[in-house]
C-alpha cells in the first residue's frame, strides 16, 4: 500500500499545477490600450495585504474616490480598474505586475507603496511600454522615462523643513532612521541640507543613526544615546509600526521634552491614532494636510469623508492626484490613448489643481515640482490632528 | 509488479509534464510564460532544499542565502564581465558554493530544529548584508537594468519571455537531472543511510561530517545556479527576493511534494510560489488568508505526501532511529529517489 | 584623575536605562515564549501559530483597554480566554498530525498563522490599534537619574512574579510533574493513561493562554499590528532553541539574553545592531552543536 | 606475540555511578572471546569503550599496536573494529543489498577509475555473496524496515562482516531471536573466518560456552574471573555472582 503514495500525491501536484495554468490561460487577452467599447484598462497595484496594508487601502481608495467623484471615466473613457496585491515587497510585487502588464494588458499603471517595488517593475514597464503613474514610493532611477511620480522624493520632505529647524532650534539636532533606503534617503535630504546651511548635527560621529529595520520595536538604547548627545532637538523619519513604536516610547523617555520634527508620516494616517496623546505637539513636514483653505481640497475631503471615517492621508491624495493626471493625459491622448500616448501627453500635462495646491512634475525627475507645509500635531475637537501652521520651501528638482 | 507498474506511470506522469513545460510557452500568454519562468528558478532551490532537508536530514531555511550569493555573483559578472549565459550560471554556482562552504562550520554538528534556526540566521545575516552593500547590491531597492543574457558564445541575447522562459527550463531540467544522477551514485546512497541512522553510519567507519558538507555544498551550488536564473526570469533582484518568506515557502513546498524526493519537491516547491503569485493577483487583499487556507487544508488532503516528510527536529531524536520504524516511512522514501 | 573618574561614570550612566530595560523586553519574550516551551517540549509540537496567539491578546487589549484599572482585569481575562480557546482548536486542527512530525506541523501551523493574521487584520483594521495603558501608568517615572515608563517598570514586576509562579507550578504541582516528565520520556507519560490528544489540547490551551497573558500585558511594548506575530514567533522561537528546547530555566536565560542583546547591545555597539541578534544565536548554537557532537565522540 | 587489542585500567564514571573501575582486556587475532557477568556489570561499557561510543575517564585502548583511545568509531571502524548492536541497527529505508554496500564502503578499493563508481560496484560484488551466506538473498531487494528482526539480526552480521573487520563485537547477539534463529546465528557466528577474533557480550551461558575459547567475567565495573569456559563454569566465584545477579 504505502507504495503508492508518491503516485497519488505526485499526479495530484500535477493535476493542480495544470488547473493553475489552464486558469492563469483562460483569463482574457485583450490588446492594450482601449478597447472597441470606448473603455481603458488601468492597472492598480498596492499592498493590500501585509505590513503596508494601510497605506496601500488609502491608495486604492483614493484612486477609486476620484473614479466614483468622476462617473468612472478617465479622459471621457468608462475605466476598468484592474487591482492587483503588490503584498510586503518586490518579490510579490514583480509577478502580480507581469499579470497586469502582460496579461491584463493595461494601458497605465499606478499606485505601488514599496520603492523597492517600483525598481522591480521597471523593466517591465520598458519591456511593455506602459507608464507608470506611481503614488507613492520613489526609487533611484536611471531611467524615468515612463516612470512619473504624483508623490515626492524621498529626500524632499528633509530638504523642505531644514531651514525651519535651522532657524528654530538653538543649538545640534539628532538625526536618527529606519535602516532602509527609505529612511537613508528621507534622513539624507535633511542632514545634507541642515548641514549646508550651517546647521550641526548632535549624532557623536557627525552621522545619522540608522536603527535596524523592520526588526527595531524597542527604541529606548537609542534614547539614552540621544540623551547623552545633549540635543536640543530629533528630527526623525519613521512610518507603520515602528512610528508607533517610536513616537510611544518617545513620550515615555527621558528625552521627551526634546522637541521632535519628523517627516509628516510619522503622524500621518492610521498611526496617528494609534500614538494617541504620544504624538501631541510632534512637527512635522508634508506636502500635504486636510486642512489646506483650497476649493479642490474642501470637495475632496467632503468626498472622502462621506465614504470613510476619519480624514484622508497624502497616500490618499497622492493617488487621487494620480487619477486626476490620467484624467487629463488620456483625454489628451486624442482618439487613441495607447500606452505611449499617453506617456508623451503625461509629459506635456504643465499645471496641475490638486487638493494640496498646484504643481507639476518635474522634467528631470517626473516627480512633483510641489509646497511642502509645517504642521503639528494638535487638539482638533474630539481628536488630533495635523493642523497646517506654515508653509515651508517649494521643492522639486 | 505492481511496484514497475507504478515506477512507469510515474515516468509516464514525468515525461508528460514535461512535454508540456517545452510546449507551454507557445500554448500560454506572456504573463504565465514569465511566472513560469521565475516559479521554476524559485523550484530549483527548492530541490536543494530538498536535497538538504530530505535526503541529507537537514532541514533549512538558508538556502536563500547561497541562492542570493549566486543572484549578486552574476548580476556582478553579467554588468562588468560577460554575457553569456553559461559563464553567469557557473560563477554563480560557484558563488552558491563558496557561501555554503563558509557556512558549513556552522551546520555540520547541528541537528534537526537546531539546523533550521542556524540556517535562519545565515539567510537573515546575507539579506541584512545584501541591504547594506550598496555598492554593489544597490541596498533595498536593488538591482534593474542587467544586459540581456545570450545562453551561449555566438547565440542572439534573450529579449522575449518564451526564450527566458525556455533557457531557464534547460538550465532546470539539466540540474535537476544532475542531481537526481548524483543521487544515484555512492554519494546519495550515503546520505540517505545518514538519514536513516547517523550514528549507525559512522559505526561502519563513514566520515558523516564530509558526507554533510558535501552535501550542503552541493545544495549550495544548486541554490547559486537557481541565483542566475531568477536573474534571467525576472531581469531585477533585490533582498527581498530573498527574505524569510520565501525561505519558508520553499520549505513548506518541499515538505509538500515530499521531502525525500526531487521530483516531488520540484512539484511542491512550484505549486507554492505559484499558488502565492497567483493569489496576489486575482484576490488582491485576500492571497495570505487563502494561502493559509490551502496549507491547511494540504494537510489533510494529501496525508500521504506530507507523512513522508518524517524529518524530526527534536535534537534527542537526531540520535538513532528504532528499529521498529513504521513501514510508510520507511517504503515510501525508497522508490522515490529511484524515479 | 578627577576627569578619568567622572568619565568613567558618564560611560556607564548612558546604558543605565537600556540595561534596565533589556530586563523588561528580555522578560515580556520570556512570558511570550513560555508557553511556546510547554509546546515544544512536553507535546512535541512545532508551532507557528504562536505569534498569532500573542496577537490575539494584543488585539484584545486594544479593543478593551480605555485606561481604567478593570478594562485592564476584564482585557487579560478576555485574552487569555481568547487565545486559549484558539490553542484548543489549533490542537484539534493538529488531530491527524503524527507527533513529533515537525515539519508537518510546520506547513499546518504556518498555514493557520497566515490565515488567522489576515483575520484578525480583517477584524481591527490594518491600521496598529491605539493601546490604552492604566492612566496611573502612563507616565514616567525617574530612576537612578533617568525618565523610564513607568508601566515598563511594573511589568517587570509583574512579568518576573509570572515567571515565579510558573517555576513553582512546574516545580511543585502535579500538573508541573508531567510536565517535566513529558520534556524527559514522552512515552512514558504515555504510558500513564493520560491520553495524547487531552495533553495536546491541554498543552496547547495552556500556551495560548500563556501567549494571550503576554499579549495583552505586552501591548504597550509590542504593541498589535499587521506584524506583531511575526515578531513574536522569531522572537519565542530564538528563545526557546536557545533555551534548549524545553527547560523553562533555559528560556528564561536566554530571553532576558536575548533582551539585553537587543537594547544593551545596541546601546554598546550601534553599528553592529542589524547583525547582534541572529549572529549571537548562531554562534551559540553552532558552538554547542560541536559540544554536543565531540561528545558523542564524532569524527 | 602482541595482542590485536588490549584495554588497560579503563575506568568509566557516570555521574556518582562507576560503571568500570580499572579493567584490563587483551584479545589476540583470531581469539573469540567472551564477556559475561550480571546486569550493570558494565560489559556493554566495556564494548562502548572499545568500539570509541563511550570515552573512559582513564586508561588507554590499544588496537592492532597503535593507541586509538582518541578516535571515534568511525575512525575505529575504518581500523577493522565493527559492532553488532543489541537491538539490531539497520538503515530502514535502504534495501538490504544497500546496507552492506553501505558497510562495506569505507574499506573496499576501487578497483576502477572513481568516476566509473568503481567502489561501490566493487562493494556491490561483494554484498551479494553475503547476503546469500547470511540467508538473506531472497530478501536483498526488500527496504530493511520490512526485515523481520531476526533478519535483520543477519542483516547487521552481513553489514559487519562487509567491511572486513578484525575484531568484531557482539552485542547479545541472540536477544529477541526465536530457538531456530539462534540455531542458525551459533552456525554462522561459528563459520566465520579463522582470521577475525570476536568480543561477545551474552547473558545465555550456552551460547558463550559454544562459541568462545575464553571467557571475563565482569561484576560491578571489575574483573571477577577469566579463563577457559571450563575454567569459568567450575568458579565458585562465578557461580556465587549469578545467584546473586541474573536469574
Amino acid at each position: 500500500m504505502p507504495h503508492t503514495t508518491p503516485w497519488h500525491s505526485r499526479a495530484l501536484g500535477a493535476t493542480l499545477l495544470a488547473v493553475v495554468l489552464t486558469v492563469g490561460t483562460a483569463c482574457g487577452d485583450d490588446g492594450p490600450g482601449p478597447s472597441a467599447s470606448g473603455s481603458i484598462k488601468v492597472g492598480l497595484l498596492a499592498s493590500l495585504s501585509g505590513t503596508y496594508q494601510s497605506v496601500g487601502t488609502e491608495i486604492r481608495d483614493g484612486f477609486q474616490l476620484y473614479l466614483d467623484t468622476h462617473d468612472g471615466k478617465l479622459g471621457g473613457r468608462r475605466v476598468d480598474l484592474v487591482v492587483a496585491d503588490e503584498g510586503n515587497g518586490a518579490q510579490t510585487a514583480v509577478p502580480a505586475a507581469t499579470k497586469l502588464l502582460k496579461q491584463d494588458r493595461v494601458a497605465a499603471l499606478t499606485g505601488i507603496v514599496g520603492g523597492g517595488s517600483v525598481a522591480g517593475v521597471t523593466p517591465l514597464l520598458e519591456e511593455t511600454k506602459v507608464p507608470l503613474v506611481g503614488s507613492n514610493g520613489r526609487p533611484e532611477l536611471k531611467d524615468v522615462s515612463r516612470v512619473w511620480h504624483t508623490s515626492y522624493l524621498s529626500d524632499e520632505p528633509g530638504e523642505a523643513i531644514a531651514q525651519h529647524v535651522r532657524d528654530t532650534v538653538q543649538g545640534s539636532v539628532y538625526a536618527i532612521g529606519p535602516d532602509y533606503q527609505g529612511g537613508w534617503d528621507e534622513l539624507r535630504g535633511f542632514t545634507d541640507t541642515f548641514v549646508k546651511i550651517g546647521g550641526k548635527l548632535a549624532n557623536s560621529d557627525g552621522k545619522t543613526t540608522f536603527t535596524p529595520f523592520p526588526a527595531t520595536t524597542n527604541f529606548t538604547p537609542y534614547f539614552a544615546r540621544i540623551k547623552a548627545s545633549g540635543a536640543a532637538a530629533v528630527y526623525t523619519f519613521y512610518a507603520g509600526s515602528a512610528a508607533v513604536d517610536f513616537v510611544k516610547q518617545y513620550a515615555q523617555s527621558e528625552i521627551k521634552d526634546v522637541p521632535l520634527y519628523a517627516a509628516g508620516f510619522l503622524t500621518e494616517g492610521g498611526v496617528l491614532n494609534a500614538q494617541g496623546d504620544a504624538a501631541r505637539d510632534i512637527f512635522s513636514v508634508l506636502n500635504y494636510s486636510p486642512d489646506l483653505d483650497n476649493a479642490e481640497n474642501r470637495a475632496f475631503v467632503a468626498a472622502w469623508k462621506a465614504k470613510h471615517d476619519g480624514s484622508p492621508t497624502t497616500y490618499a491624495l497622492a493617488s487621487y492626484d494620480a487619477a486626476a493626471v490620467l484624467d487629463r493625459a488620456i483625454g489628451a491622448a486624442g482618439s487613441d490613448p495607447t500606452p505611449e500616448a499617453i506617456n508623451t501627453a503625461i509629459g506635456q500635462l504643465g499645471q496641475i489643481a490638486s487638493p494640496r495646491g498646484t504643481w507639476q512634475f518635474s522634467t528631470t525627475t517626473h516627480s512633483p515640482v510641489q509646497k511642502w507645509y509645517l504642521r503639528q500635531v494638535r487638539q482638533d475637537g474630539r481628536a488630533l490632528s495635523n493642523t497646517v501652521v506654515g508653509d515651508l520651501a517649494t521643492v522639486g528638482r | 509488479m505492481r511496484d514497475e507498474v507504478i515506477r512507469r506511470a510515474r515516468g509516464a506522469v514525468a515525461a508528460l509534464v514535461l512535454a508540456g513545460l517545452v510546449v507551454a510557452p507557445w500554448v500560454v500568454d506572456d504573463y504565465t510564460t514569465a511566472i513560469l519562468a521565475r516559479t521554476l528558478a524559485l523550484a530549483l532551490v527548492g530541490v536543494s532544499v530538498a536535497l538538504l532537508t530530505g535526503v541529507a536530514g537537514m532541514p533549512t531555511l538558508g538556502q536563500t542565502a547561497p541562492y542570493a550569493a549566486g543572484a549578486y555573483a552574476c548580476v556582478v559578472v553579467g554588468s562588468r564581465i560577460s554575457d553569456v549565459g553559461v559563464v553567469q550560471l557557473a560563477v554563480a554556482a560557484g558563488a552558491g558554493a563558496v557561501l555554503a562552504a563558509l557556512t558549513v562550520p556552522l551546520v555540520v554538528h547541528a541537528r534537526g530544529v537546531i539546523v533550521l534556526m542556524i540556517t535562519l540566521a545565515i539567510g537573515e545575516l546575507v539579506v541584512t548584508i545584501l541591504g547594506r552593500w550598496r555598492s554593489v547590491t544597490g541596498g533595498t531597492d536593488g538591482l534593474a537594468g542587467m544586459p540581456a543574457v545570450r545562453p551561449f558564445w555566438g547565440l542572439p541575447p534573450l529579449a522575449s519571455d518564451q526564450a527566458r522562459y525556455l533557457y531557464t527550463l534547460v538550465v532546470v531540467a539539466t540540474l535537476v537531472g544532475a542531481a537526481l544522477l548524483l543521487l544515484r551514485t555512492r554519494a546519495g546512497l550515503l546520505l540517505r543511510a545518514g538519514r536513516d541512522d547517523e550514528t549507525r553510519l559512522r559505526a561502519s567507519g563513514h566520515r558523516v561530517p564530509l558526507h554533510v558538507s558535501g552535501a550542503h555544498i552541493a545544495a549550495g551550488a544548486i541554490a547559486g545556479g537557481a541565483g542566475s536564473l531568477l536573474v534571467v526570469a525576472q531581469q531585477y533582484i533585490s533582498p527581498a527576493d530573498f527574505g524569510f518568506d520565501t525561505s519558508a515557502l520553499l520549505l513548506l513546498g518541499v515538505v509538500i511534494g515530499g521531502t525525500a524526493s526531487i521530483g516531488g519537491a520540484l512539484v511542491g516547491a512550484a505549486l507554492v510560489i505559484a499558488v502565492r503569485d497567483w493569489l496576489f493577483g486575482v484576490l488582491p487583499g485576500h492571497a495570505p488568508l487563502v494561502l493559509g487556507a490551502l496549507f491547511v487544508a494540504t494537510v489533510y488532503l494529501l496525508p500521504s505526501g506530507v507523512n513522508r516528510a518524517r524529518v524530526r527536529l527534536r535534537a534527542s531524536s537526531a540520535a538513532p532511529s528504532h528499529p521498529q520504524a513504521p513501514p510508510a516511512r520507511d517504503a515510501a522514501t525508497v522508490p522515490e529517489l529511484r524515479a | 584623575m578627577m576627569a578619568v573618574v567622572a568619565a568613567g561614570t558618564n560611560r556607564i550612566d548612558p546604558y543605565v536605562i537600556p540595561a534596565l530595560d533589556g530586563v523588561a523586553y528580555g522578560l515580556l519574550v520570556f512570558v511570550a515564549a513560555s508557553g511556546l516551551v510547554f509546546c515544544f517540549g512536553v507535546a512535541n509540537i512545532l508551532n507557528l501559530a504562536h505569534g498569532t496567539l500573542y496577537a490575539i491578546g494584543g488585539y484584545t487589549a486594544a479593543a478593551l483597554l480605555d485606561g481604567g484599572w478593570a478594562s485592564l482585569a476584564l482585557a487579560l481575562a478576555v485574552g487569555v480566554l481568547a487565545a486559549g480557546a484558539a490553542g484548543v482548536l489549533l490542537a484539534g486542527l493538529l488531530t491527524p498530525v503524527a507527533t513529533g512530525n515537525h515539519l508537518t506541523q510546520a506547513l499546518l501551523t504556518f498555514g493557520v498563522a497566515l490565515a488567522g493574521g489576515s483575520l484578525l487584520v480583517a477584524g481591527f483594521g490594518p491600521d496598529d490599534p491605539q493601546v490604552r495603558v492604566p492612566a496611573a501608568l502612563e507616565g514616567s517615572v525617574v530612576v537612578a537619574g533617568h525618565r523610564y515608563a513607568a508601566y515598563r517598570l511594573v511589568f517587570i514586576v509583574v512579568a518576573a512574579a509570572i515567571a515565579a509562579a510558573l517555576y513553582l507550578v512546574v516545580r511543585r504541582t502535579r500538573a508541573g510533574m508531567l510536565v517535566r516528565a513529558a520534556v524527559d520520556d514522552a512515552e512514558m507519560v504515555a504510558c500513564l493513561g493520560v491520553s495524547p490528544a487531552r495533553i495536546r489540547a491541554g498543552v496547547l490551551a495552556a500556551a495560548g493562554a500563556l501567549a494571550g497573558a503576554a499579549g495583552v500585558l505586552g501591548a504597550p511594548i509590542i504593541g498589535p499590528g499587521t506584524d506583531t506575530a511575526d515578531t513574536v514567533l522569531l522572537l519565542s522561537l530564538v528563545v526557546v532553541v536557545l533555551g534548549g528546547l524545553g527547560s523553562m530555566a533555559g528560556t528564561l536565560l536566554a530571553a532576558l539574553a536575548i533582551g539585553e542583546i537587543q537594547t544593551l547591545g545596541v546601546a554598546l555597539l550601534p553599528s553592529a545592531a542589524p547583525f547582534l541578534l541572529f549572529a549571537a544565536m548562531a554562534a551559540v548554537l553552532a558552538v554547542r552543536a560541536r559540544g554536543l557532537a565531540s561528545r558523542w565522540g564524532a569524527t | 606475540m602482541n595482542p590485536l587489542l588490549s584495554a588497560e585500567e579503563v575506568s568509566v564514571r557516570y555521574g556518582s555511578l562507576t560503571a568500570l573501575a580499572g579493567v584490563d582486556l587483551s584479545i589476540h587475532e583470531g581469539q573469540r572471546h567472551a564477556l559475561i557477568g550480571p546486569n550493570g556489570a558494565g560489559k556493554t561499557t566495556l564494548l562502548d569503550v572499545i568500539g570509541g561510543a563511550t570515552k573512559p575517564q582513564r586508561g588507554t585502548v590499544r588496537f592492532a599496536g597503535r593507541d586509538i583511545s582518541r578516535l571515534g568509531p568511525a575512525a575505529r571502524a575504518r581500523r577493522g573494529i565493527n559492532r553488532i548492536h543489541q537491538r539490531p541497527a539497520v538503515f530502514p529505508t535502504l534495501t538490504a543489498t544497500e546496507n552492506v554496500v553501505v558497510a562495506a564502503l569505507p574499506r573496499v578499493v576501487p578497483r576502477r577509475r572513481w568516476w566509473s563508481g568503481g567502489r561501490r560496484r566493487t562493494a556491490q560484488h561483494r554484498a551479494g555473496p553475503l547476503l546469500e551466506r547470511m540467508g538473506l538473498a531472497d530478501v536483498a531487494a526488500v527496504p530493511a524496515g520490512h526485515l523481520a528482526h531476526g533478519q535483520r539480526r543477519q542483516l547487521e552480521i552481513a553489514m559487519a562482516l562487509a567491511g572486513s573487520p578484525r575484531l568484531l563485537l557482539l552485542d547479545e547477539p541472540a536477544a529477541g531471536l526465536s530457538a531456530n534463529e539462534v540455531g542458525r546465528l551459533v552456525d554462522l557466528l561459528r563459520a566465520l573466518p579463522r582470521a577475525i577474533a570476536v568480543l561477545l557480550v551474552e547473558h545465555r551461558l550456552d551460547l558463550v560456552y559454544a562459541l568462545s575459547d575464553t571467557v571475563t567475567v565482569l561484576r560491578d565495573g571489575q574483573t571477577l574471573a577469566a579463563g577457559t569456559p571450563d575454567e569459568i563454569r567450575t568458579s565458585p566465584l562465578v557461580r556465587q555472582a549469578y545467584a546473586d545477579g541474573v536469574a
